[in-house]
C-alpha cells in the first residue's frame, strides 16, 4: 500500500453579468425622516450576501454609516425591476444601479444641507459618521438626520434617487460567433496536492492554494465566504458529485443527502487563499464578481494533481475512487 | 475571522487607487443575527389557515405516449380536493426563455399526450394534507405506451435516431445552424502547420444544486383578485411575468415576495412551481404550498448539465498553441430551460483564458430523456474548464514544460482579440498564476516573473 | 385519523398540543407551535437542518414522532439566547461569518450546543464528528468549524468568573 | 396515511396491538421506518413504538453481553464494557442518528447501511423475540435470512464479546463520517498457540443484508495471520458475497477492493 502525492494546476477565467438579452436592474433610494435610508430593490438574497454588500455600496456613495442603511428588496410590489440574482450579475447590475441612486439622492441631500449651512453645495461633504460638513471646516456641519428633517418639512423636498443599470442586448452573428457576451472577466488560479491510495483509488485532498482576481473585494469576509465554500463545492464537484453516478445510464440516482454525495465537514482541505484587485471599469468600485468562478479552478486542478500523483488521468468528472483504480490496474497491465 | 485572506495590492497598484471608507472593508452580514436566531423568515415559515398541499403524480417512464390517466382512486383518498391536468392550464407552456427571444416553446406545463422524461409532472393533486396528497398522487392511474428513448447525446444526433421533439430535431437550433458556432481564424491550416496535434474526450455527469432549503412556494388568493405568491425562486420578476403568461393573468394580478433563500446556485431560476400552485389557488380560491421533496429536489429539478468536449489542438515545440477545435455537447435533457443559453455561453468561453489565432467551436444543445438541466453556478463555463485545464495538463507533460510557464505563455492579455471577436480588457490570468507561484514557494524564471496583462513583454 | 393530545416542555415550557398520528416532531414544532427556526430540508434524516435537543441530545426531529416523546423536554434554537444576550455559540457564528444562506444554522448551533453541553473542551475532530450529520451547501464547514470552537473557548473563559458570581 | 400510533408500556400489549392491526410496523429509533413513513409508503396504517418499552439496558456478566433492542448505537458507544464496538458505532451515521438507531432497528437495516448488524453476525449473537407465542431465541444469521415475521418483536441480543486480539472491524466508506458503507468487514478469529482457532467473517455491502464469508473464514483456521494467509482467504471472500451497485459504488469496485478492505482490517493498517 502506498499513498501517491501530487500537485495539479489549473488557471481560469469567469465571464460576470453574463447577457445577451438585456438584463435590466433597478434600485430605488430614499431618506426616512428617522435618519436612515432605505435601498428598495426586487432583488434575491440567495445567502451570497447581496444585502450587505448592497447596503455597503449605498453608503459608500451617499457617504453614511452602512448602520444607517437598510435594504428592503424581493417584493415586487414595492421593489422595482431585477432580473433576478444568477449568472454573477448580482453585485455587478444591482451595485451600478445603487450607485446611480445613491448619486441622485446625495445630490439632494447636499442641496438641502447648503440652505441649512447657507454655503455652495459643491463645497460640502460627508464624513461618513452620519454629518456633512464644509470643505476645511468639519465644524461647520449638519447631521444627515437633520437634513432629512428639514428636507422634509422645511423645504418640501424628497431625498430621493432613482437607478438602472442596463448593458444592451448583444446579438450573436450565428456565422461567426461574434458576440459581446458578458461585462467583465475576472480570474482564479489553484494548486492542488492530493493523496491517492494506490489499492483503492480513493483521492485526498491535502491543500488548496488559491489565487483570485476579482476586481474588488466589496466585503473581505464575505469573500472569504465565497472563497472558501466555491473551493469545497469545486472538489466536490471534482469527486463526488453527480445525480447520475452511471452517466449515461441513468440507474442509481441518488434521492437523499445520504446518497447524494459531497465531502464531509471530516473531508475538507487546508486552503490559503490570496485576492488580487482589477477594479473593472464598469463594476460598482470595480467589483467583477466572485460568487460563480471559485467552484472552478479547483475541480482540473485536484483533475491534473492525481495524474501527477498516480499517472492515471481520467477525464470524466466525477473523478471516483473506481475510475482511479480502474485506471491503475490499467497502468499495472500495460506495463506487465 | 482568523484566516482572512490577504489582498496583494502588489499587482495593478495604478489601477486599485480608490478612497473607499465602506467598500472593500470587512462589515457584519446584516442577515446573520436573524440567522443564528432564527427569526430569518423563510418561503415556508409562513402558512395560512385553509393552506392546500400540491403533490404531482410523475412519470415513471423515460419516453411514453400516455393513454390513459385515471384520477377516480386518488379522489377517493380523505383529504383529496382536486386534480389538475393540463386541460386546466390556460397557456400550457412554460416559458422561461421566451421573454427573452428565445424559441421554440418545447416544455407543456402539464403533458397532454406524452412524457420525455422519468419523473415528469403529469397530475397536480391538490389535498388537505401533505401525507393525503402524496398519496392520492400515488393512487393516480397511468396507463403508458414505452416510446424507444436516447440517452447519449452523440446516439441523439445520429442519423435514424428517432426524433423525441415535436420539431424533429433532438437538438435546439440556433438561427437556422445545429449549433452554436465560433469561427475565428482557420484551424484545418494550422493543424498542418504545427509540431504536435493531440486530441482528448472530457466527460462530466449531472450534477444537482443540492441546495438545503428544497425549491417551492406558497400562493394565497388575497381577496382583490390578486396573488401573493411567497417563493423562493432566484428571480422574483422573472417568476411573476413567466408565472403570468402560463396562467394567463394580467401581470398586475400577481405579487411575489421572496426573502432569504436557503440555497440557490442556480436551481431556483426554473420557475416550475409557481404557476401551476398560482393556478391551483385560483382554482380553488386557497392558499395552495407547492414544495419539492427532498427526492424530487435531487432527481426532478434541473441539475447542471452533463457534457461532452472534444478538444484538438495544434501547438508548436515553444509551446504556443496556434489551433484550437472544440467541439461540445451539452445534455440538456428533456426540455430546454435554459440550455441553449449555456450553451452559447459555453461557445464564448472557448478557448478558454488564452489567445489562440484560429479556434473553431461547435456547440450543441442536445435534447435526450432525462430530467432537463439548467442553470447551475459557473453556467456553461464549469465542464468546460475543466476539459480546457486538463487539456493544458496534457500539453504541458507532452512538451515537458512547466505548467505554469506553458499557460502565461499563452494567457490572454489587454487588447488581445477574442475567438468570439471582443477585445479582452481587465485581464490577469498572468498574475493570479505569478500569485498562486509565491504562495506555492515556485520560483518563477526571470522572463515569466516580468510578465504583465498589461502587455506583451516574455512572449 | 384520531388526534391526540401531546404535552412537551420546549425550550423549559410545557406545551400542549392536538396532534394527528406519526406527525413528526418537526412538523409539530413548525406547525402546532410555530416554532420555525428548525427546518425541513429532507424529512429523511440526511441533512441536519431539523436537529433539535431531546433531553439534552441532539436528534434529526424530522424522525421522531412527536408521540413518542410525550412529557420529555425539547430545545430549539429558539430558546437558545437569554432574552436579548446571546448564546456564545450565535455570537461566534455571527463573528467568524459562519453562516451564508442560513438555511442549516438552526441545525448546525444546535448540534453544536449538544456537543459543547457535554463537552466543553472539544478537539477539532469533536466538533467535525458532532457536525457530520449537518450538510452545508454554502460555507465549506470551516468557519463552521471554527465558530464551535471559538465559542467553547469563550465559554471556557466565562465559566469562572459564572461560577465566581455564583458563590 | 397513519392511522395510529401506538406507544404501549409492556412488550405485551407491543405484541396484541401488532395481533390488531394487520397494516402496522414496529418503530424503534425511527432512523428507518419514519423516512418511509414521510415519502408517504402505501399501506401502512399503524405504527407501534418501542420507546417505552424499557428494552434500553445493556447488561454485562464477564464476557457475556446482554443489549435491550431499544438501546442506542450512542449509548452502546459511551458503553465502557464495549470499547471493541466503538470503532464500528463510530461508523454509522452521524451522532445525531446515532442518538436515535436503535440496536435492533439495525438488524433490520438494508445494506449499504446496517454495520451493526455485520458485527452481530460476525459476533454469532443470538436474537430474543417476542411473539404471541413466547419468548425465543433466535440467532442472527437466522433472523437476517428469515426475518421475524410480521407480529413479533425482537427485545434484546446476546453475545459473547470477544478476547482481546481477536475482534478486527473495518468500513470502506466515502466519506471521513456518515457514509454508507462501501463494504464493511467484521471478523471474530479466536487464536491458540499463534494460529486462528476459529474464524468468523461477516461481510456487509456484499448482499442486501450482511452475509457470512465461510470460505474465507475456514481458509484461516489453522493458519498463522501472516499477509500470506490473509491474502489467501481474501481472494475466497467473493465466494460468498454478492457485492451490488449503487449510488456510492458499482458492484465491480466493491468486489474489487474487498480483499485490500479485509487485510486492512485484519492488519489493522
Amino acid at each position: 500500500m502506498a499513498k501517491l502525492k501530487g500537485h495539479g494546476i489549473a488557471a481560469v477565467n469567469y465571464p460576470t453579468g453574463m447577457n445577451l438579452g438585456g438584463d435590466p436592474s433597478q434600485a430605488l433610494i430614499h431618506a426616512t425622516t428617522t435618519g436612515s435610508f432605505v435601498i428598495t430593490l426586487s432583488s434575491v438574497d440567495l445567502g451570497q450576501g447581496l444585502k450587505t454588500v448592497m447596503a455597503q455600496i449605498g453608503a459608500e456613495t451617499l457617504g453614511v454609516p452602512v448602520g444607517t442603511v437598510w435594504v428592503d428588496t424581493a417584493d415586487t410590489d414595492t421593489g422595482p425591476h431585477c432580473m433576478g440574482t444568477f449568472a454573477s450579475r448580482g453585485t455587478h447590475r444591482i451595485g451600478n444601479a445603487i450607485i446611480m441612486a445613491a448619486k441622485e439622492a446625495r445630490s439632494v441631500m447636499l442641496d438641502v444641507a447648503a440652505e441649512e449651512l447657507e454655503v455652495d453645495p459643491a463645497d460640502l461633504l460627508t464624513d461618513g459618521k452620519g454629518n456633512v460638513h464644509v470643505k476645511g471646516s468639519p465644524e461647520k456641519s449638519v447631521a444627515v438626520i437633520n437634513v432629512a428633517l428639514a428636507a422634509h418639512f422645511k423645504y418640501g423636498k424628497t431625498i430621493s434617487g432613482r437607478g438602472i443599470f442596463m448593458k444592451p442586448k448583444s446579438d450573436v452573428v450565428p456565422e461567426t460567433g461574434e458576440m459581446n457576451p458578458d461585462s467583465a472577466q475576472a480570474h482564479a488560479c489553484t494548486v492542488a496536492e492530493v493523496e491517492v491510495d494506490d489499492e483503492t483509488g480513493e483521492v485526498a485532498v491535502l491543500k488548496l492554494t488559491n489565487a483570485y482576481e476579482i476586481g474588488r473585494a466589496m466585503n473581505p469576509a464575505m469573500a472569504h465566504q465565497q472563497i472558501v465554500g466555491g473551493a469545497w463545492m469545486g472538489m466536490s464537484h471534482a469527486l463526488y458529485e453527480t445525480t447520475e453516478p452511471y452517466y449515461p445510464d441513468r440507474a442509481h440516482g441518488p434521492l437523499d443527502f445520504s446518497e447524494y454525495l459531497m465531502p464531509g465537514p471530516g473531508d475538507i482541505a487546508v486552503m490559503e487563499s490570496a485576492i488580487i484587485e482589477r477594479p473593472a471599469a464598469n463594476g460598482p468600485y470595480g467589483a467583477k464578481g466572485i460568487g460563480e468562478m471559485t467552484a472552478n479552478s479547483p475541480i482540473a486542478a485536484i483533475a491534473n494533481a492525481i495524474f501527477d500523483a498516480c499517472g492515471v488521468r481520467v477525464d470524466s468528472m466525477p473523478i471516483t475512487p473506481e475510475k482511479v483504480l480502474r485506471g491503475l490496474d490499467a497502468l499495472k497491465n500495460a506495463a506487465e | 475571522m482568523q484566516d482572512l485572506e490577504q489582498i496583494d495590492t502588489s499587482f495593478f497598484s495604478a489601477e486599485r487607487e480608490a478612497e473607499l471608507d465602506v467598500v472593500g472593508t470587512t462589515v457584519p452580514r446584516v442577515d446573520a443575527r436573524a440567522h443564528v436566531t432564527g427569526k430569518t423568515q423563510f418561503y415556508e415559515d409562513v402558512s395560512f389557515p385553509g393552506m392546500l398541499h400540491l403533490k404531482m403524480a410523475r412519470s415513471t417512464r423515460h419516453h411514453a405516449l400516455l393513454k390513459k390517466v385515471d384520477t377516480s382512486a386518488a379522489a377517493k383518498v380523505p383529504g383529496f380536493v382536486r386534480a389538475l391536468t393540463h386541460k386546466d392550464v390556460p397557456n400550457n407552456w412554460y416559458t422561461i426563455l421566451r421573454l427573452i427571444g428565445v424559441e421554440p416553446n418545447d416544455e407543456p406545463v402539464l403533458p397532454e399526450d406524452r412524457v420525455l422524461f422519468a419523473g415528469e409532472q403529469i397530475v397536480a393533486i391538490l389535498a388537505e394534507t401533505a401525507e393525503a396528497a402524496g398519496e392520492a398522487a400515488a393512487k393516480v392511474k397511468i396507463d403508458y405506451k414505452d416510446l424507444p428513448a436516447v440517452f447519449d447525446v452523440e446516439e441523439a444526433l445520429k442519423p435514424g435516431t428517432p426524433a423525441i421533439k415535436p420539431h424533429g430535431k433532438n437538438h435546439f437550433v440556433y438561427e437556422g445552424h445545429h449549433c452554436r458556432r465560433i469561427r475565428f481564424g482557420d484551424v484545418d491550416k494550422a493543424f498542418a502547420q504545427a509540431d504536435h496535434v493531440i486530441e482528448h474526450r472530457y466527460q462530466s455527469a449531472p450534477i444537482e444544486h443540492a441546495p438545503t432549503e428544497t425549491t417551492g412556494c406558497i400562493v394565497k388568493p388575497e381577496g382583490d383578485g390578486r396573488f401573493t405568491i411567497h417563493s423562493n425562486t432566484q428571480a422574483c420578476y422573472f417568476t411573476l411575468d413567466n408565472a403570468a403568461l402560463i396562467v394567463g393573468l394580467p401581470f398586475n394580478k400577481l405579487r411575489v415576495k421572496g426573502g432569504t433563500v436557503g440555497g440557490g446556485f442556480g436551481g431556483k431560476v426554473d420557475v416550475i412551481v409557481e404557476p401551476i400552485a398560482i393556478l391551483a389557488a385560483m382554482l380553488t380560491q386557497r392558499p395552495v404550498k407547492y414544495a419539492y421533496s427532498r427526492e424530487e429536489e435531487m432527481q426532478v429539478s434541473s441539475p447542471r448539465a452533463a457534457e461532452r468536449i472534444y478538444i484538438k489542438d495544434g501547438i508548436m515545440k515553444d509551446g504556443r498553441i496556434i489551433a484550437r477545435k472544440v467541439t461540445l455537447y451539452v445534455d440538456a435533457g428533456a426540455y430546454s430551460r435554459h440550455s441553449p443559453y449555456g450553451t452559447t455561453k459555453a461557445a464564448a468561453h472557448m478557448p478558454g483564458p488564452y489567445s489562440i489565432p484560429n479556434v473553431w467551436v461547435d456547440a450543441h444543445c442536445v435534447y435526450t430523456n432525462r430530467t432537463p438541466s439548467s442553470a447551475m453556478r459557473g453556467f456553461g463555463v464549469t465542464i468546460g474548464d475543466f476539459a480546457l485545464e486538463s487539456q493544458m495538463d496534457r500539453i504541458a507533460r507532452l512538451l515537458k514544460m512547466d505548467p505554469i510557464e506553458l499557460r502565461m505563455l499563452n494567457a490572454y492579455r489587454d487588447g488581445d482579440m477574442k475567438a468570439h471577436r471582443k477585445k479582452a480588457e481587465g485581464c490577469a490570468l498572468v498574475e493570479v498564476m505569478q500569485k498562486a507561484a509565491e504562495m506555492t514557494g515556485r520560483n518563477l524564471p526571470e522572463r515569466f516573473r516580468k510578465m504583465s496583462s498589461l502587455n506583451k513583454e516574455g512572449v | 385519523m384520531p388526534s391526540t393530545i401531546v404535552t412537551l416542555k420546549v425550550n423549559g415550557r410545557a406545551q400542549e398540543f392536538l396532534t394527528r398520528p406519526g406527525t413528526t416532531l418537526l412538523d409539530a414544532l413548525r406547525d402546532s407551535l410555530s416554532l420555525t427556526a428548525s427546518k425541513k430540508g429532507c424529512a429523511q434524516g440526511t441533512c441536519g437542518t431539523c436537529t433539535v435537543l431531546l433531553d439534552g441530545k441532539p436528534v434529526f426531529a424530522c424522525l421522531v414522532p412527536v408521540e413518542t416523546v410525550a412529557g420529555r423536554s425539547i430545545e430549539t434554537l429558539e430558546g437558545l439566547a437569554a432574552g436579548d444576550v446571546l448564546h456564545p455559540l450565535q455570537e461566534s457564528f455571527i463573528a467568524l461569518f459562519a453562516t451564508q444562506c442560513g438555511f442549516c444554522s438552526s441545525g448546525m448551533i444546535m448540534a453544536a450546543k449538544g456537543l459543547l453541553d457535554r463537552n466543553p473542551d472539544p478537539s477539532r475532530a469533536d466538533v467535525v464528528r458532532a457536525i457530520s450529520g449537518n450538510v452545508c451547501r454554502c460555507t465549506g464547514y470551516e468557519a463552521i468549524i471554527d465558530a464551535v470552537l471559538d465559542a467553547a473557548a469563550k465559554m471556557k473563559k466565562a465559566a469562572p468568573s459564572r461560577r465566581k458570581a455564583a458563590e | 396515511m397513519l392511522r395510529a400510533i401506538d406507544v404501549p408500556q409492556t412488550t405485551a400489549e407491543a405484541l396484541s396491538s401488532l395481533a390488531r392491526a394487520r397494516d402496522a410496523l414496529v418503530i424503534g429509533g425511527g432512523t428507518l421506518v419514519m423516512p418511509k413513513v414521510q415519502a408517504g409508503i402505501s399501506g401502512l396504517g399503524a405504527l407501534v413504538s418501542l420507546s417505552r418499552l424499557k428494552l434500553d439496558k445493556i447488561a454485562i456478566k464477564g464476557d457475556k453481553v446482554t443489549i435491550g433492542a431499544a438501546t442506542t448505537l450512542a449509548a452502546i458507544g459511551e458503553e465502557r464494557g464495549l470499547a471493541f464496538l466503538q470503532p464500528a458505532i463510530e461508523s454509522v451515521g452521524s451522532p445525531t442518528l446515532r442518538n436515535l438507531a436503535t440496536i435492533g432497528g439495525n438488524l433490520f437495516t438494508e445494506q449499504p447501511y446496517g454495520d451493526i448488524a455485520v458485527c452481530l453476525l460476525a459476533l454469532d449473537a443470538e436474537a430474543t423475540v417476542a411473539t404471541k407465542r413466547g419468548m425465543k431465541k433466535l440467532p442472527v444469521a437466522e433472523l437476517l435470512k428469515k426475518g421475524i415475521g410480521r407480529d413479533a418483536i425482537v427485545t434484546a441480543i446476546g453475545f459473547k464479546k470477544p478476547e482481546k486480539g481477536t475482534w478486527f472491524y473495518r468500513k470502506a466508506m466515502r466519506r471521513a463520517a456518515n457514509s454508507a458503507s462501501i463494504v464493511t468487514i467484521a471478523a471474530h478469529c479466536s487464536q491458540s498457540k499463534g494460529r486462528v482457532a476459529k474464524a468468523r467473517i461477516a461481510l456487509g455491502g456484499c448482499g442486501t443484508k450482511p452475509v457470512l464469508a465461510a470460505k474465507a473464514a475456514a481458509a484461516l483456521e489453522g493458519q498463522k495471520l501472516d499477509a500470506d494467509a490473509i491474502a489467501k482467504a481474501g481472494a475466497l471472500l467473493i465466494q460468498d458475497a454478492a457485492p451490488f451497485t449503487d449510488a456510492y459504488a458499482s458492484a465491480w469496485y466493491r468486489a474489487r477492493v474487498l480483499p485490500v478492505h479485509f487485510r486492512r482490517a485484519i492488519l489493522g493498517e
